[in-house]
């Protein structure tokens, strides 16, 4: 039993460190910083994902021939923890980890060749269309439906807490191409182009003032056949190997420590009648025990990145660390709200709130972002399968019930 | 033992109901457009709450108000809590009329309170600052009597409703050391004084708080008010009774709503409130609703020496529920829950503002513990 | 709205005040709190029973015409709460409040002569046979069987949790006498002598060594067919009379009020490395909170008083107050444990431990009785519909869902 | 970056469940028939356990143990807790012995160490007072230098395994305050010295503990073992460890249990492992008996300075998270969990037992604080 790295995996961190340290800038940190919602806008994003992609370190969960790094299990971790660390942009998954080895996978050589280089490059935004109105989490009641009409389908239906839409170029889509077979059959995988007449797009904003997610609506909008990956029908089998292909292992625990420490260190400049919060048993206690959760996680995560790192498929610890992970995320931000006493009130409407236009803060930047961070950190535990769903999915796959 | 409310009791609730829906209450495009007004709030409305009395709710008859009881207080700031108004009630009619309305008071600063109550003056208290925390006692802003004047220097954080106040009810410190209970004087501070700097921000709940900065601000001798760390003590008890009946209106909307949105949603092919662990959840906020009702109750009908406790025990109970209810809230509508499209979220706002009037839960369990 | 009792309910108070100042024995006080289970021992109890009984208190939930005391809701509550306050023992509720209304509401007039006043005397203990090994809260599933031969019935099955069926001389007995129709309609409600040679005992003794409840073997036990309540295939409808008339008002809260100010003021009293435990922040604060859960459940109960009293049908608060109670129940004894530090660790087999043969404690008598109590605490919220069925109650009839 | 055991930690987990199996781990009547004998424990079960080298597993070789690290003793621990064993191995195996166990007492105690290792001599410690609660280093108890002897003079609570030992390791102050770190001296002190009175009582696990009253006891100076305060804080960082390990194994006997209960357990018709409630919490407690067993392996695997607050850390959680699973486990039994009939309450009071091992979780937390 051990739990440290390999002399090779060492090194491979400190190659990374210094890479964050040389190519990372302080203007993109202050923007992911700065960035209260789950992923940064693209004027951040893009930025880093170009630098990211001049090193060749972007494609991380792609096939190599594909264009990945082909790294082990243990350099993404150690990769995407020193990112997190370094206050890295937290780039938008939807074109990079998820339909990216979609198309890697069951894509034709004429759609790699089309598609995945622009995903790289930034060219292309992406975003997703699965959740629709009247199906949050239960994919298989999805009423969007997709006619075929010669080269192209017409699509009419809406999709909902799509993310990024107002920025994307182009959305994966799951559509019902066939309503008379069994309801996960007749699903396709379909590829549409954003910039139509078809589509519009509702902003939704979010209790703390974020534009983030959407409503689509697909009046007749149109996507080429030839846009399609995979069968026609095979688009439940592709959703299922894109939600897997995101599980394996995972790394939220040393985010978690680095904003816990970050609110340790805060709490003795938080000035309380006389002494300061850091002298606050309570808080301490407080702050202590989510630090122990976090680094239980840390250790569960370590724990399935070893089986990955043996060549093994990760034991039943996976399902419960999106469960603990954000749950987690939750308390630590809202004790962070909780930390600047009466600061942590204020939530300003402008956005961004990084950058040389960002409204002026009360007490602190810090305090300004703690409760818009707040507010939106309530997603974390809806998003991606509910907290309720994934209790539903350990108590039938692991505990057998 | 009677938990009835009497005659007058139901008309005051029925005036309160009526006023939180003729204003539009529940309407967010309504509340949207009242915050954006210049004081955070919708001027109509202030000016039907001042004509109805609600402004002078608790002032004593003597200086022109209704001269109501706890209980009268709970009633109309539970029913403004369940229409989720954003109108100032706490902060400008019961925090900062309650410092003024004193006996000793009436002579020089009556008139004020009457625009006040007749909605013409907004007057907002500037009490916290941020060395105190949560601290009711921690004044560091000093008053230095000079001649015939004042002269305060010191910084105020989170004035409530103070972006578009009119006069400040200032607390500063003639002596002693910022910890200390005496020492503690009350100052009108007019907004366009000298050396007052006002730093506007919105709080959580879209509320257009300021930040007060005060350089060698001088208003004259008349301009303290009688009383000082009783009076705040005092009003901060019947503020945080106040201050939980709202968020137990806040809880009763957010409840019905969810308990609605559950029974109505479908999911996996049925309502989710068939689901097990959402009729258990539901419960659990029910019955976190039912013992804040009982806690409300409890301290609008204690009395005497009794109610300062009760009221901070109060505050700190419904907060801590409230603030629970409200995630379960969020939760239950999955990602309706974050939008904010719905009053869920707003309600979640509302309370996160309000758990802090005066103190935090931990200080009020703690003013709750010592009164025991 | 007021919280206060009338001058009339106040002079009574006075009066049930005098009468446990002169008529309760310390001795009794002493057995009630040196008793760590819900109900006192016969020993105990009989003595307060039969000192009740001569006042004429006893049947506070009888009817007039069967010697109950005729008292107000208000007068009930207050008689509860002053007798909890002075430490009074806990009557078994059997007799007393549950079959004793029952015969009073359905017996013959020769079951009434013949039973009411020998429970009012303690001359019959009984005890309750409703759970059965296969069924614990769910009455439809009884098993055990009764069949008619000329004037008894031979009963064959076996019952569970049965409290102090080693005491009683009667058991009242659900059993199937119809096994042909709807399960509901075919069970009746039959008095059962336990001194018989079909009835074999066996104890169940708690975890912290409590002999409180058995298991009851009827392997052809006999009962008249004249000792029936109610018609054949009454036994459901007089079942749900009994759980019903348990209802109405409760009084746990005044009780755990009291046990939390003892617990406050036993904190000045255990050391703390220099101080007192009454120092302790943080116990204070959890003091406080479970205080505030218990005033917040006393004016819950004030509030159902309220209405009893005004003569309608309490609203549906009634539901919660069992759940609130019981998981307060159990935070208060658990605290108690904490309280004592390492000396509430200790756990004395002997029984009882109160009296003058009862074991020396370590520490002090509160703190032998700690672990104990919170042990046997944990029954709170199992027995009697536990708080997964409450809240099944409670969604449904309360919430309609 | 492995989780895996090496052959060797294979090897000794197969041997001590193979212990645990062979003594009647889980058969309550036996456990129960062992409370009853002289110790509070099974002779014979002892006698195994001291062939099988358990006793000295942490014990350095030169002192003729195993000299097992935190690995070892984790693996150990959690497979006693596995089979509720009522064996003291905490008590006298890690700590007893782990306070004798050091370079400077070879020559004088070497051979009470191996009396205690070959399980010929029962040692335990006593350590904690009334008076100091939770806190490590509150030592009243008195050690006067007296010529050639030492006079003792204090009491002593909760001396785990002190029902039957024959030695007792004590914790007394040579100069100094009580609450002081320095001039804290351990003592061997025979259970038969003049002076010290012995009160066996049994704790919540059934286990036969004692307090022991110290009047004016006479040992030979020496008596005095090598090392004090740092001693102490060295062997209750293991004696932690080791008790978070113990408890995680009381975890998972419990969680299968239970899990198989509601498997089975057939209520209204169905199992009751069909109910989305019971499912639900049933994931809530393989949630935290994962993160137990998580942080068991953190603090097994920490080195050097960051070990001892690993460990605080890690019983601090394990024991919140312990008692949690076990009330769990309780309600989810229904009365078969209250009755004395299974595993489970037995479970239930051992975790009770060794969530007090060196301080409640709040002492222990406040020790991972301050590690940090």
């Amino acid at each position: 039993m051990d739990m440290s790295f390999s002399p090779a995996d060492l090194a491979f961190r400190d190659e990374v460190r210094r890479f964050l340290a040389d190519e990372l800038p302080q203007r993109l940190r202050d923007g992911m910083n700065g960035t209260p919602s789950v992923f940064v806008e693209p004027e951040i994003g893009l930025e880093w994902q170009r630098i990211l992609h001049a090193r060749g370190w972007l494609a991380t969960s792609w096939p190599v021939e594909a264009g990945g790094t082909g790294w082990s299990p243990v350099q993404r971790y150690i990769f995407e923890k020193e990112c997190a660390l370094a206050d890295a942009p937290a780039l938008s998954v939807l074109g990079l980890k998820l339909v990216g080895p979609v198309i890697a996978r069951y894509g034709t050589p004429a759609q790699k060749a089309r598609f995945l280089e622009r995903i790289l490059t930034g060219d292309d935004l992406w975003c997703q269309g699965y959740s629709e109105p009247g199906a949050g989490s239960d994919l298989a009641n999805l009423k969007t439906r997709a006619v075929r009409q010669g080269d192209r389908y017409i699509i009419n239906g809406s999709k909902i807490w799509t993310t990024h839409a107002h920025y994307a170029d182009w959305m994966f889509c799951l559509a019902r191409t066939d309503p008379d077979v069994k309801p996960q059959a007749g699903i396709s995988f379909l590829l549409v182009p954003m910039k139509q007449k078809g589509i519009t797009i509702r902003p939704i904003i979010g209790m703390a003032g974020d534009h983030e997610v959407n409503q689509v609506f697909l009046d007749d909008a149109e996507a080429l056949v030839a846009d399609r990956i995979g069968e026609e029908g095979q688009g439940w089998t592709i959703a299922k190997f894109l939600l897997e292909n995101e599980r394996g292992g995972s790394c939220a625990a040393p985010k978690l420590l680095a904003d816990l420490q970050k609110l340790a260190r805060l709490a003795a400049s938080q000035p309380m009648a006389g002494s300061t919060l850091a002298d606050d048993d309570a808080h301490g206690r407080r702050l202590a025990r989510l630090r122990l959760e976090a680094e239980a996680l840390e250790t569960t995560e370590l724990r399935i990145l070893s089986d990955l790192a043996q060549g093994r498929s990760p034991g039943p610890q996976t399902s419960l660390v999106k469960l603990v992970a954000s749950s987690l995320r939750q308390a630590v931000d809202e004790l962070a709200v909780d930390s600047f006493g009466l600061d942590g009130l204020q939530l300003a409407t402008e956005r961004p709130l990084y950058g040389n236009e960002s409204p002026e803060p009360i007490g602190s930047k810090p305090a300004q972002l703690a409760m818009p961070t707040y507010l939106n950190s309530r997603a974390w535990t809806i998003f991606g399968g509910s907290n309720e769903v994934q209790k539903n999915i350990i108590a039938k796959t692991v505990l057998g019930l | 033992m009677n938990f009835d409310l009497d005659e007058d009791q139901q008309l005051l609730k029925a005036a309160a109901e009526r006023f939180v829906a003729d204003s539009g209450g529940g309407d967010l495009l309504l509340r949207r457009a009242a915050r954006m007004e210049p004081g955070g709030f919708s001027a109509t409305n202030w000016a039907r709450l001042a004509e109805s009395g609600v402004l002078g709710l608790a002032v004593s008859a003597e200086n022109g108000g209704l001269g109501q009881g706890t209980v009268e207080i709970a009633i109309v700031m539970e029913a403004l809590g369940r229409g989720l108004a954003p109108e100032p009630v706490l902060d400008v009619g019961i925090i900062a009329a309650g410092l003024i309305d004193s006996p000793e008071n009436a002579a020089q600063h009556k008139s004020l309170l009457q625009d006040l109550i007749r909605g013409n003056t907004l007057v907002s208290i500037g009490h916290s600052e941020r060395e105190a925390r949560h601290s009711l006692s921690w004044v560091g802003t000093s008053a230095r009597p000079d001649g015939e004047t004042l002269r305060l220097d010191g910084c105020k954080i989170a004035v409530m409703a103070g972006g578009g106040a009119q006069h400040f009810v200032v607390s500063a410190r003639l002596s002693g050391a910022p910890g200390d209970a005496d020492g503690i004087g009350l100052f009108l501070v007019p907004a366009e004084a000298t050396g007052l700097e006002r730093h506007p921000y919105r709080l959580a709940d879209g509320s257009l708080a300021a930040e007060l900065t005060l350089r060698d601000v001088k208003i004259p001798a008349g301009s303290q008010l009688a009383g000082g760390f009783s009076t705040l003590k005092t009003v901060a008890a019947t503020a945080r009774l106040a201050a939980a009946a709202e968020m137990l209106g806040v809880m009763g909307l957010l409840f019905d709503n969810t308990l609605n949105y559950v029974k109505t949603r479908q999911q996996f092919g049925q309502p989710l409130g068939n689901f097990q662990v959402i009729q258990h959840r539901m419960t659990d906020a029910y019955v976190q609703l039912e013992q804040s009702r009982s806690h409300v109750m409890r301290a609008a009908l204690a009395e005497g020496a009794a109610f300062a406790g009760a009221a901070a025990g109060a505050k700190a109970f419904v907060a801590e529920a409230a603030l629970g209810l409200a995630h379960t809230a969020v939760q239950m509508h999955g990602g309706m829950g974050i939008a904010d499209e719905l009053a869920i979220g707003h309600g979640l706002k509302r309370i996160r503002v309000l758990a802090l009037c005066f103190g935090d839960s931990a200080s009020a369990l703690d003013d709750y513990r010592c009164a025991a």
